[in-house]
């Protein structure tokens, strides 16, 4: 079933993404069932479909996982506090990808 | 024996009048600022206005950390600085910069780079830390030190066109540094500065000093924890969002810890390794 | 004729470097601060920090208004200042402070206090203007001369642990500051002060300058009018709320206004009536 | 009909209401109807039933409209936008009564 959300993308992320801040999209589970997508469906689809940028570990490490230095925030939640990748992606959903900043 | 619990003179009744009649402060929370010792780490884009404000509230000791003298290009950023100022030593020029706007605030300089064979002993003598640095390695070393001192972290970051502030260490069940930030970032750019607008960085400052003034008061406990993010630009400008708590797996905090205050500093736990390529700013 | 674009000498290319490295400034916007000239109306809470910034980001002029000298109470916030300015004119003692850190900006003082019969001859020469000060009467003046002279506001204010910001006269169709605010409010309680944390009325004014920062170099226009709320301990830090646009009725920049800049050049207009008994700053 | 909603105060305001920042309240239109409450319902409510404070005129005046320098925010939107003290009251919206500041 496909689910409408939102993903956003800060801290220099957004570079990855032809500067696009905020993106809507309709999502299905990538394994074709009926199931909503979970954010590893999400972080697949970003990769195979949305990146315009070639370094994608500057996004992902070992295949699709989330690299270190990006806090995924779901709904202005810390995705740890919901299931990380597991979550269960609910219409409307706003899911920020946050990479952490160091300067000062 | 009891610590006589100080008074105000005249003096400091009239120049912080103004912040004691915000009944969330009082008379009582200015006490407590008296007896409150800060230590800042970084004086350039976060800790300067960081200071000026810690300052002007009337902490009692304020520590400085930077082994850096003060650039040209910094001046924009780094407003305790002066044109006369180049060239100075960043402790020097801002405790002589902050002295003259309040001399009541014991300042202590530390002119030296945070190591892991000093941080320990300089973080030790103080309650509150606000992380004002710009590397990797050095937050990680101020997470893990002052997650083992029980030492309430204020972090702040910012660059080109955003910011990001987190209290950290609260009790026994909030997150430190690596609870939140497990893994360092991978350096995969050559180095290269992104660049950073003024006020940016300075409202990232100035709300560590806020958080600093509310922690010594008792205003800021009990929570969850949240961190803040702000954009000057693109997108929505604020966003508070609920983190996560200590981290059962933390290698610092967690129900086996693997890290300890000798480890760090005796070097047997390697920061440069840990933090590999990211020992610079981050950048894309 | 046309007035050469100003270039950028090597000074400021090393100054500005790091603001310029951000792509949304650029030497583009480096060269339209460098054009622009803002004023700043009030040298307090608001404007000490907002200077700072301003100064800092290398606006080309920068205007100070202010009639009133330093007095201790300020120093906290007031952070431009020090003990050995206590008794100078605000605008002397910031002029001289501001100059010390970055001479390549014109500092313009105006030690007068804003009048009816003062302030569209100053408010003219400039491109922004930053409401940084303490009144309704003085905030509703602003209001008016900026609209009727078609200049950006950046209005702020700040009390006990909050803190309010807007962007006004944007465009056609942006609201004014009466177009928000259409009545003042009443003066119903004996003049008390209300305090203010540090910090809280700085964070509202490193975004004023921040604001400015976006307008000169081309960054805000275009998106709808929104207002932000700042709440430095209880409920929700954050808000930014879209609010209203021009309002037909209103009395300055409505479809039929009553109130022109003769009329209050004149006295005609009276904003001692206007503002009733809400000549101070409001408290409960 | 009774619909659920949060009240807030800012700017000085919740010291009328014993320094409360956020009350959340289930209320009805004051006709008695099935009609959902409007703002002035809910102006009306919190004078008669909710308020502590004797100066009422630092919230009303003229009976029951908001005093001038209150602004009042429905789900962080102007409520000039929504229709003002007409707007019909939907169940958790946020409904922000906030006083001017004008310190500096
Ligand atoms: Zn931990
Ligand atoms: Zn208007």
């Amino acid at each position: 079933m496909a689910v409408p959300l939102t993903v956003e993308f800060s801290g220099g992320l957004e570079a990855l993404f032809n500067n696009e801040r905020s993106i809507n999209l309709s999502l299905e589970s990538r394994d074709g069932s009926e199931n909503s997508p979970t954010i590893t469906d999400l972080v697949v689809y970003l990769c195979e479909k949305v990146m315009m940028d070639k370094r994608r570990e500057l996004f992902v490490i070992d295949g699709y996982h989330v690299r270190p230095g990006v806090l995924v925030l779901i709904n202005d939640a810390d995705w740890e506090l919901v299931g990380e990748e597991n979550y269960v992606i609910q219409p409307g959903d706003e899911i920020l990808f946050a990479s952490t900043l160091h300067g000062g | 024996g009891d610590i006589a619990v100080p008074e105000l003179d005249l003096e400091e009744y009239v120049r912080y009048g103004r912040q004691m009649l915000v009944p969330e402060v009082g008379k009582r929370g200015q006490i407590a600022l008296k007896q409150t010792k800060v230590l800042v780490v970084g004086a350039g884009g976060l800790g300067c206005p960081a200071l000026l404000y810690l300052s002007g509230a009337g902490f009692g000791t304020i520590g400085i950390v930077d082994h850096d003298t003060v650039s040209l290009s910094n001046l924009p950023r780094q407003t305790l600085y002066s044109t006369a100022s180049i060239g100075k030593l960043k402790v020097d020029a801002a405790v002589d910069e902050l002295r003259s706007r309040n001399a009541n605030v014991k300042y202590v300089s530390h002119p030296v780079a945070v190591r892991h064979d000093n941080i320990f002993e300089i973080v030790r003598h103080y309650d509150i830390v606000l992380d004002c640095t710009d590397t990797p390695m050095t937050r990680y070393l101020l997470g893990d030190a002052t997650r083992l001192l029980s030492k309430p972290l204020v972090s702040a970051s910012a660059l080109r066109t955003e910011a990001q502030l987190v209290v950290l260490n609260m009790g026994a069940e909030g997150p430190c540094y690596r609870c939140v930030f497990p893994d360092p970032p991978e350096h995969v750019q050559a180095c290269s500065d992104a660049g950073i607008i003024g006020p940016v960085v300075a409202v990232a400052g100035v709300l560590q000093s806020l958080e600093a003034i509310k922690l010594a008061s008792g205003h800021n406990g009990g929570q969850p924890p949240t961190m803040t993010f702000f954009s000057a630009i693109h997108g929505r400008p604020w966003r508070c969002v609920r983190i996560r708590g200590r981290q059962k797996s933390c290698s610092v905090c967690g129900d086996a810890p693997t890290v300890s205050e000798s480890d760090i500093t005796t070097g047997k736990y390697d920061y440069a390794d840990f933090c590999g390529g990211s020992l610079d700013s981050n950048q894309y």
